[in-house]
């Protein structure tokens, strides 16, 4: 089992790596644009029927196990790989007339591998390896299109991304040392010391759009193509989160100060996302924020389970079943603004709604829906918290449910496919990827282990209104706005720009003139031809008049009767001495 | 004179000699000088082969000649002097090569590779001096190789750089003349022994000892370019590529660094500098120095200048290593010496590339380069990704066992200061990488040679891809039987015991 | 001899020494130097001599005589040299002393004016 | 009796001792530099006086030849060459007159300290001459004693020729030396006017010359057994060769430039020789073979003689004799 | 015995040469070369009679010492021989081509009376080092003025001259104190004899004023710090090879007698307090040579500046050597200097010269690009600055190190910062030439081409100058013959 199981495990992070080595080789090069999708087959083949605690290790590379499938990273990988199987076959479509395909496949491919690393990681070197490529290769997809708004969010994203990468290396570093081994499972015998928890909350932090550390979100998800922005939504953003499952010691102890951290900043997440979310004028920024209130929604699980680690092995399938239903559902709606846009005939439009549709109302939490079953999941472990917060909690998340339904509204108002649409874009290649997708969305949370146990509590009335209350809620707020939209037709955008506190930091480094624009003035060096010998004097004006000083003297001392006096003098010295010395 | 002798003593004139007959050929020989230039190389690299596999054995090998009564100058191969003398034959082979192929039609040619063999001599003597007073010959003699190096072009701010760079290195050689005199007063000839010589010193001369360790650091500061003593290093940037990669990548600098290492372990032994209370302030000094070097390199437009910067701040890496008591640490310092080797040597070729093939000079002229130099620039990428310390790129490894030391001997600082700069390293790279790769190249470079078939001329393309290749070899293969991670591990364990 | 008069003549020859060194120093023109060095050799032989002259018996020591002999003849020979050096000197630069002005500022210019051309 | 005779040599003395400061005083500051040259060679003789009353013929003999008769005559000339020159050269303009007046060219300031420092010096002299014992044979009682075993009677001689050769080889060295320094740096010209047309002069010297050469042998040969010797004997042959360069007799001599460069070296090697020669004969530097010390000191110092006169002469020819080929 | 025949060939072989060099004018430079074997020859028996017997002793005509004078030959003088020896070797080399170059008719003449001179001045300094006989130390002292003073007039240009005029009197009245000293000395201990001194010697107000006059005598011959003036320019506008003589060799003649009155014949009178006034005048010298060296105009002066710099070092061997522990430490590392300075200084001469020949002049300013000119010149004057410099491979350097350690182990640190600042400031004003080989002059002219010969005669003394640090084992073993004190 162990070679067969070790085999899969290489190939699901070997193939990808190995089409983006070879895109390098010319010849090879139309091959791989096409057999892009092909690279995320064997990972999908894995999370479905790979054996759970199969392990690879590289001897080359180093002694104890480097990849291993467990029960998490088979979730992981299950919706990681879809996602990126769909964005890879729509990627092909999308980019048809693209100027420089090989260059996004390659970070594509990277960019995959490093995903696909981390999920299988079974030690902190592979993991922060995986962690790293990733990083920097979808840094590579955000600055693709190569606009200025490109390069800004780029610049953006890949600061934070490093900055995110060194603080969880040096967390890394702390679990290592304390743990004394560098494989992942038995990490968490040590008590994980202060300082390392702040560095890990706050590096994945960075990576799971944390409440002040999103603002590089906004930016790069909608910049990058869509397919990047797919992944970027769907997979990557969950590296923070499982990041957060593997190292933190949740169910081990309790972590009063992380757990209060954690449940606050995703409320805080939630709210804001609604807020700034509803004003944008972009589509993908709206899904963009709409991402950071879900990830503030399941971070408030993770705070549960840090709070009550006993509650923590039954808040963990509840958060799983969220990011998977998150995952897949954004994943959808970022796919479907392509063909929303480009929808011609009456037919396609009505597809293109349905499908934008439905995954919305996932998202939104509609009854007998994936976000149905991944909220109530939520809720009814609410109940472990101490009583001030249970209550809050209690309220705080229809309301959140509630924003989410807003932003979902604003984003259908937005994209929603209207006659007469002359869009050049043929998006020949993307319906069925999509589609693929949408499917997979309403499917695929049901497949989890944990989702079925959960369905029978669900078809009771009060759980149905449980569900709907906040949906409707938010439907009217949203009829509410729509209304409004007439009398007050301010860009509100304007007020609260994309990327809310990125855009403060920004003016802060350019008062203190750090961040230069871009310049691309290009200085014509003088090359290193042979500048005239033009001879400065070699010695500065104030060694000049020393060197005065001292020639005047020396001649003064060239004179006959100085020269005598001193002699003179040189000999009573001596003289001196001797007597002295003598008598 | 057993063989072992005469290998030593082989290594050491293979340059030497070749350094003395090309300086008396004409300009015109171009091909014997290349011939010439190989043969030493080569020669040099088989016989470092040899040393690397007896002293794997546990040969030991010495060699030594009293020049003065009671002073000997004496050549001896422990494992810290083949880890440094490996690294500089493997670079200098390769820098030779590109050297040839870069200053194709210049000037002064015959002049500039016998400095340039003087210069490995005095490097791997350094790396080979078995007592105080060789080491610091050898230090005094890189110095004199290196000025005309540095001054080779003749323009009045190579001159002026040269100037400084003197200025710099030779009141450093003086304090490190002072400390030397001051250390053998105190413990007669002074040979480099595992866990240093001043056992029996620690009682009585305790102020002294601290004293010298000052001086000491004082006058080889200059050269590993720690904070206050690094003004020489960017101003020598005037030097023509393949001598500013000598300089930083192998030479100089890392003679620097060796010679701290050399004091701290072979010296004073880590324990006793860590009683006597030495280690902090060091580890200060190079924490200073590596985030001044990294803030600094930010700003700075001439690529050439902002690898410099960098250097002044990677070498303090080395010097944080031996600052932190703990074999981790040590390991971590040690094996940057070789990972920043090869890094900065790749960068610097790339450098010399762009200069040599494109004319440009500044960062912000490089835009589009990695679309006219493909290879080249994905080599520059692979260094650069690898100073930033992706993994799986060998500065990954250092940087790993660097802060996994800092964090066991107890100060956290060190490994946020790691972090700090890892993070100021990718602000100063990856804009460099962001503009090769991601925009438009210009309608017409500044001053551009065609190279026939290959983007540039073959030696010039060759250097940095294999030495690209050993970034990536050292950091996957780090862990394998046979790396610089692994020798590093045998020079701790020797240093800490069993 | 009584030996008040050694004292007088060893006192003479070490007038005559400082005479010749004062003259030495203070005179500027060529010939006034040879002289006074001349002089001041003759000063250090009335000394050699009249040491020589303190001996008991009929004969005066002959060591020093043969010293002052010697010395004698390198003086001649030192005036011959002088002389011929002092006249190439007149020749070269028309001025009788190698002074170059009052307190040798003559010098100073010449640097000053050779380091700016 | 031996009272009065002290008594008045005290009295000479300090006449003596008086007159030498006085001149030797004027000759160096007299403002008129001809005056101080014949000053200076009065001061000569004084002290030729000076040698004889401390009991040294021999030195007594070559201060009166070469201390102040050659010397004075060489200063002389070149006294009347610079004043040709100057006429000749630049008129009255930048150079100082060397006649006119006392421009020594040093301010008073330091003259007056220069001469504050010379007293010092004369006073420290004094303070160490006044501790030297009154009696002191030095080395007389040496010499005396091994006088016999030197093959010369004369004390001084055996000094100068036996016991000290190695510093009269030198100092014959620096005879040499001083010749070819002289001709290296200058020309010389054969002195200005003729005398051939004055016929006293010249009968005068037909007759001189030859008892002056008669006088140098003799004193050569003496020199073994009294005072005399190779120096005062080459003094004297100097004198004939001036004479005869004044009255124009020896321009046939100096053009033989072979011979006269062998001639002057003549001493040195003839010394140089010897030397080795007795080191090949006995083991021992300038050691003369037993008995032979005699005959050996008359070869040298006849050969010394030659060299001698004739560079003591051509220095006051003053330069090469005439232009190379 | 052929010890004996080794001290008359050294003086007498070099003196008969320079008489058969003055009669035969135009096959000097046979005679000079013929001498040189001679000496070598004569100098190499006496090094092996040295070493096995220790201090030979040669009483000239059979006469013991108080009478009569005695040559001796221990560790110092067999090296000054040696130093003498070799450069005086180099400079006949160098001096063959010289003077040949020019073909009028003053050159002619000048080559003509260089070689008696030259021999002259070998001949002085060999019978200077042997003798131990104060009286005779004043003949050889004259002998060596007399000659160098006619050859720094060889030149014949104006500055030569009158440099030479000043240098004569200074010589002459310096030798008169000297003497002066001599004939109180007898007067006090009736001997002249070194070693005979070193017993009679007692302090006494005689024998104070005598060393007090025959120390200032000497140190005006040896041009330290304040009666340097006459130095520089006569060794600057001397032709080249003379220069090189002068600095490198005559006034180490005069440091030498110091060092034999000073550490043998005196050395009851010799107090810490006079030897720290020593060392004093010795740092000024350092300071005071280096600090006009960095502001000269031309080449020559520059170094002959340097040649008053150096020489201070040689001083800062009376504190140092007088000293118990460390003494010889000291004594070593001063004279192993002393023969490094010899060296560099000569090289740097003769590169002075080439570059003279090649360029026409010597202003350092206008000597940009001087690569194009005389490369293994330049090599040269590098590797001397080297040595001047005193950096690690060069015998400079083993002579400041055993210096430095000295200073170390006495205590005497204040010598140690003067030295380092020293070597500093002649690193300063080295590299304020070299830096001239590196400038790219676009319109150099074009050099006057220079005979091999004299190139590689300066490279030879350069490389010997850096090479003889890394044998200098040997000669520490040679001083330690006859070292005056146990």
């Amino acid at each position: 089992m162990s070679d067969l199981a070790s085999l899969q495990l290489q190939l699901a992070v070997g193939a990808p790596l190995a089409m983006a080595l070879l895109l390098a080789v010319r010849a090879w090069r139309h091959v791989v644009l096409r057999g892009v999708p092909l690279a995320a087959v064997p990972a999908l083949l894995l999370a479905l029927a790979g054996p759970v605690g199969a392990n690879a290790a590289l001897p080359w590379l180093a002694e104890h196990p480097v990849l291993e499938l467990d029960a998490i990273g088979r979730v992981f990988l299950g919706f990681t790989s879809v996602l990126w199987l769909v964005s890879g076959w729509y990627a092909r479509g999308y980019l048809a007339n693209d100027a420089h395909p090989a260059r996004f496949y390659l970070f594509f491919l990277l960019a995959m591998t490093g995903n696909f690393g981390l999920v299988l990681a079974a030690d902190v070197p592979t993991f922060y390896a995986g962690f790293g490529l990733m990083g920097l290769a979808s840094a590579g997809l955000v600055f693709h299109r190569g606009d200025a708004e490109a390069t800004r969010a780029g610049r953006i994203y890949l600061a934070l991304a490093m900055l995110g990468e060194v603080l969880i290396l040096t967390g890394l570093v702390f679990l290592v040392v304390a743990g004394g081994t560098t494989q992942i499972a038995e990490l968490h015998h040590g008590v994980v010391s202060r300082p390392a928890l702040l560095l890990l909350l706050a590096g994945f932090g960075i990576k799971a759009g944390g409440l002040t550390l999103h603002f590089w979100l906004p930016l790069a998800h909608p910049a990058a193509p869509v397919p990047a922005s797919a992944v970027l939504s769907g997979a990557m953003i969950k590296a923070g989160l499982l990041g957060w499952i593997r190292f933190l010691p949740l169910g081990e102890a309790t972590l009063p100060g992380c757990g209060f951290t954690l449940l606050s900043a995703g409320l805080g997440a939630a709210f804001l996302g609604t807020l700034v979310g509803v004003a944008q004028t972009n589509p993908k920024t709206v899904l963009a924020y709409s991402s950071i209130s879900q990830m503030g929604i399941i971070m408030t699980g993770l705070g549960i389970g840090a709070l009550r680690p006993e509650a923590w092995p039954v808040m963990q399938t509840a958060v799983l079943i969220y990011a998977t239903h998150h995952a897949l559902a954004k994943g959808a709606l970022f796919l479907g603004v392509g063909p929303a846009h480009a929808a011609h005939t009456r037919r396609q439009r009505i597809l293109a709604g349905v499908g934008l549709l439905l995954p919305a109302l996932a998202l939104a939490g509609a009854p007998f829906t994936s976000g149905a079953l991944a909220k109530t999941g939520l809720k009814a472990n609410i109940g472990f918290l101490p009583e001030g917060w249970a209550m809050a909690l209690a309220i705080l998340l229809p309301l959140a449910a509630a924003g989410t339904t807003l932003k979902m509204a604003r984003f259908l108002w937005l994209t929603w496919p209207r006659s007469g649409q002359t869009t050049v874009a043929t998006a020949r290649g993307l319906w069925l990827p999509w589609l693929f997708l949408v499917a997979a969305t309403l499917a695929g949370v049901w497949l989890l282990p944990g989702a079925l146990e959960v369905l029978p509590q669900k078809l009771s009335p009060e759980k149905v209104w449980d569900a709907l209350w906040p949906l409707l809620f938010g439907g009217a707020l949203a009829a509410l706005g729509a209304w409004l939209r007439r009398w007050f037709s301010g860009d509100l955008s304007r007020c609260l720009p994309a990327g809310d506190m990125g855009v403060l930091i920004e003016r802060l480094l350019a008062r203190l003139h750090l961040h230069r624009p871009v310049k691309d003035t290009v200085h014509h060096n003088h090359g290193h031809g042979l500048s005239p010998a033009h001879e400065a004097s070699p010695w500065s004006p104030r060694l000049e008049r020393a060197g005065e000083f001292l020639t005047t003297l020396e001649a003064r001392l060239r004179s006959w009767p100085v020269t005598g006096a001193l002699w003179l003098l040189l000999v009573g010295l001596f003289l001196v001495l001797l007597a002295r010395a003598g008598s | 004179m057993s063989i072992h002798a005469l290998t030593l003593l082989g290594i050491l004139f293979s340059s030497f000699l070749t350094g003395l007959v090309i300086f008396f050929l004409k300009e015109e020989s171009h091909r014997l000088r290349t011939w010439l230039n190989m043969l030493g190389a080569g020669l040099k690299l088989v016989l470092v082969a040899a040393l690397l596999w007896g002293v794997h054995e546990g040969k030991d090998y010495s060699w030594s000649f009293e020049f003065l009564p009671g002073l000997q100058l004496a050549l001896g191969a422990d494992a810290n002097s083949v880890l440094f003398v490996t690294l500089s034959t493997v670079l200098w082979f390769w820098t030779t090569l590109y050297a040839v192929g870069y200053l194709e039609d210049s000037p002064h040619r015959s002049r500039f590779f016998g400095f340039f063999s003087l210069c490995v001599t005095a490097t791997t003597g350094i790396a080979l001096s078995a007592n105080l007073i060789t080491f610091l010959i050898f230090y005094e003699l890189l110095t004199v190789s290196t000025y005309p190096l540095v001054v080779h072009r003749g323009t009045p701010d190579a001159l002026r750089g040269g100037r400084i760079y003197l200025t710099y290195t030779l009141i450093g050689g003086t304090v490190l003349l002072l400390a030397v005199a001051w250390f053998s007063r105190l413990a007669g000839p002074v040979a480099f022994k595992e866990r240093g010589v001043i056992e029996a010193l620690m009682a009585t001369h305790r102020g002294e000892l601290q004293l010298l360790f000052f001086l000491f650091v004082l006058g080889i500061g200059v050269k590993a370019a720690i904070v206050p003593l690094h003004g020489w290093l960017p101003k020598a940037m005037v030097a023509p590529a393949p001598v500013s990669s000598l300089l930083h990548a192998v030479a100089v600098v890392k003679a620097g660094a060796f010679g701290i290492v050399r004091i701290v372990y072979d010296l004073y032994g880590v324990e006793n500098a860590a009683k006597l209370g030495l280690l902090p302030p060091l580890a200060v000094a190079a924490s200073v120095t590596i985030i001044y070097g990294s803030v600094r390199a930010v700003f700075q437009d001439e690529l050439k200048k902002r690898l410099a910067y960098s250097t002044v701040s990677q070498v303090s890496y080395i010097v944080l290593g031996t600052a932190i008591l703990g074999p981790l640490a040590t390991i971590g310092g040690l094996v940057h010496l070789v990972h920043q080797g090869i890094m900065k040597i790749t960068l610097f070729f790339g450098a010399g590339n762009y200069a040599e093939t494109l004319g440009i000079h500044r960062v912000s002229e490089m835009n589009g380069v990695g679309r006219r130099m493909p290879l080249t620039t994905a080599a520059f990428t692979v260094a650069a990704l690898g100073m930033i310390g992706v993994p799986p790129l060998a500065g990954y490894v250092s940087k790993w066992y660097l802060k996994k030391g800092a964090i066991t001997a107890g100060d956290e600082w060190v490994a946020l200061v790691l972090a700090g700069s890892s993070l100021l390293n990718a602000a100063y790279f990856l804009p460099i990488l962001y503009r090769a790769w991601f925009l438009a190249p210009p309608k017409t470079w500044p001053r551009e040679h065609p190279f026939g078939k290959w983007e540039t001329h073959w030696m010039l393309l060759a250097a940095p891809l294999v030495t690209a290749a050993l970034v990536v070899w050292a950091g996957v293969f780090a862990e394998s039987s046979f790396s610089p991670l692994a020798w590093v591990k045998l020079i701790a364990a020797r240093e800490y015991g069993p | 001899m009584p030996d008040t008069d050694h004292r007088l003549y060893l006192v003479a020859g070490a007038a005559l020494f400082a005479i010749g060194f004062y003259s030495l120093v203070v005179q500027t023109h060529l010939l006034r130097r040879i002289m006074a060095l001349n002089v001041m050799g003759s000063g250090v032989f009335l000394v050699f001599l009249t040491l020589a002259d303190r001996t008991t018996g009929s004969v005066a020591d002959p060591v020093p005589h043969a010293m002052v002999l010697t010395g004698i003849v390198v003086a001649v020979c030192a005036t011959g040299l002088a002389l011929a050096l002092a006249d190439r000197v007149q020749a070269a630069t028309n001025k009788v002393d190698v002074d170059d002005g009052p307190d040798g500022s003559q010098d100073a210019t010449d640097a000053k004016e050779a380091r700016r051309g | 009796m031996d009272r009065e005779i002290a008594m008045m040599s005290h009295v000479f003395d300090w006449i003596l001792v008086l007159l030498v400061l006085a001149l030797a005083w004027r000759s160096l500051n007299d403002c008129d530099l001809f005056r101080g040259v014949i000053q200076f060679i009065a001061l000569g003789l004084l002290l030729a006086v000076a040698w004889l009353r401390l009991r040294a013929p021999d030195v007594a003999l070559a201060e009166a030849a070469v201390g102040s008769g050659l010397t004075g005559a060489l200063i002389l000339s070149a006294l009347v060459r610079m004043r040709q020159r100057e006429r000749r050269g630049v008129p009255a303009s930048a150079s100082s007159d060397t006649s006119r007046t006392l421009q020594s060219g040093t301010s008073n300031r330091s003259r007056v300290l220069i001469g504050a420092l010379s007293l010092a010096l004369l006073t420290a002299l004094g303070w160490a001459v006044f501790r030297f014992s009154a009696q002191s044979s030095g080395l007389a009682v040496e010499s005396l004693a091994k006088l016999p075993e030197s093959g010369v009677t004369n004390p001084v001689t055996a000094v100068l020729l036996n016991f000290r050769a190695y510093d009269t080889l030198l100092e014959i060295g620096v005879l040499l030396l001083a010749i070819v320094g002289v001709w290296a740096l200058r020309r010389g010209e054969r002195p200005g006017d003729d005398l051939r047309e004055r016929p006293l002069l010249m009968s005068l010297l037909r007759l001189l010359l030859p008892v002056l050469v008669l006088a140098a042998g003799y004193l050569l040969w003496i020199g073994a057994s009294a005072p005399g010797g190779a120096f005062q004997g080459g003094a004297l042959l100097a004198g004939a060769l001036v004479l005869g360069l004044l009255a124009g007799l020896a321009g046939r001599f100096l053009r033989r430039e072979r011979l006269l460069r062998t001639g002057l070296t003549l001493g040195v090697l003839v010394f140089a020789a010897a030397g080795l020669l007795a080191l090949w004969r006995t083991g021992g530097l300038l050691q003369y073979p037993a008995g032979q010390g005699g005959a050996w000191i008359l070869v040298i110092e006849a050969a010394a003689l030659i060299s001698i006169g004739l560079t003591l002469g051509l220095l006051y020819l003053g330069g090469r004799p005439e232009e190379e080929k | 015995m052929t010890a004996s025949w080794s001290f008359a060939l050294l003086v007498l072989g070099p003196l008969m040469a320079a008489a058969l060099a003055f009669v035969f004018p135009r096959r000097g430079r046979g005679v000079a070369l013929a001498a040189a074997g001679i000496t070598a020859g004569a100098w190499v028996g006496l090094v092996r009679e040295v070493m096995a017997g220790g201090v030979q002793i040669q009483r000239v005509g059979g006469w013991s010492a108080p009478l009569g004078i005695d040559l001796r030959a221990d560790g110092l003088a067999v090296l000054m021989l040696m130093v003498t020896g070799l450069i005086s070797g180099a400079v006949t080399l160098y001096s063959g081509r010289y003077f040949r170059d020019a073909h009028d008719l003053e050159s002619a003449h000048r080559e003509r009376y260089f070689w008696p001179l030259f021999l002259f001045l070998w001949a002085a300094l060999n019978a200077l080092f042997l003798s131990a006989d104060i009286f005779n130390l004043y003949v050889t002292l004259e002998l060596l003025g007399f000659a160098a003073v006619a050859l720094v007039a060889l030149a014949g240009n104006r500055e030569a001259l009158k440099s030479a005029m000043r240098y004569l009197f200074v010589s002459l009245a310096a030798s008169l104190f000297y003497l002066l000293g001599v004939a109180l000395v007898y007067g006090q201990c009736a001997t002249v004899d070194l070693t005979l001194l070193a017993a009679k010697a007692q302090p006494g107000p005689t024998l104070w004023v005598a060393l007090a006059l025959m120390t200032g005598g000497l140190l005006a011959k040896a041009a330290l710090f304040p009666l340097h003036f006459w130095l520089p320019p006569a060794h600057a506008n001397a032709p080249a090879p003379v220069s090189a003589l002068l600095s490198a060799l005559v006034v180490k003649g005069a440091f030498y007698i110091l060092l034999r009155l000073w550490f043998e014949a005196f050395h009851s009178l010799n107090t810490p307090a006079v030897a720290q006034v020593f060392g004093g005048l010795g740092a000024a010298a350092i300071l005071w040579g280096s600090a006009n060296a960095l502001f000269q105009p031309r080449l020559k002066l520059l170094v002959a500046y340097s040649t008053v710099a150096q020489l201070g070092y040689l001083f800062l061997l009376f504190p140092l050597a007088a000293a118990r522990d460390g003494g010889f430490l000291a004594w070593s590392g001063g004279l192993i200097f002393l023969a490094a300075h010899a060296c560099a200084k000569t090289a740097m001469f003769l590169t002075a010269g080439n570059i003279l020949h090649a360029a026409g002049h010597d202003r350092i300013k206008d000597l940009g690009g001087i690569t194009h000119v005389p490369p293994i010149s330049t090599f040269a004057f590098g590797l001397a600055g080297l040595s001047l410099i005193g950096l690690p491979p060069s015998s400079g350097f083993a002579g400041k190190w055993l210096l430095l350690s000295a200073s170390l182990v006495q205590g005497q640190w204040w010598w140690v910062v003067v030295m380092l600042v020293g070597s500093l400031l002649a690193a300063a004003y080295v590299m304020r030439v070299l830096t001239r080989a590196f400038t790219r002059v676009p319109d150099a002219t074009a050099p006057h081409p220079i005979p091999p010969v004299m190139e590689w005669t300066a490279l030879a003394m350069a490389v010997l100058a850096v090479g003889f640090g890394l044998v200098a084992r040997w000669p520490a073993e040679l001083l330690r013959v006859g070292v005056p004190w146990p």
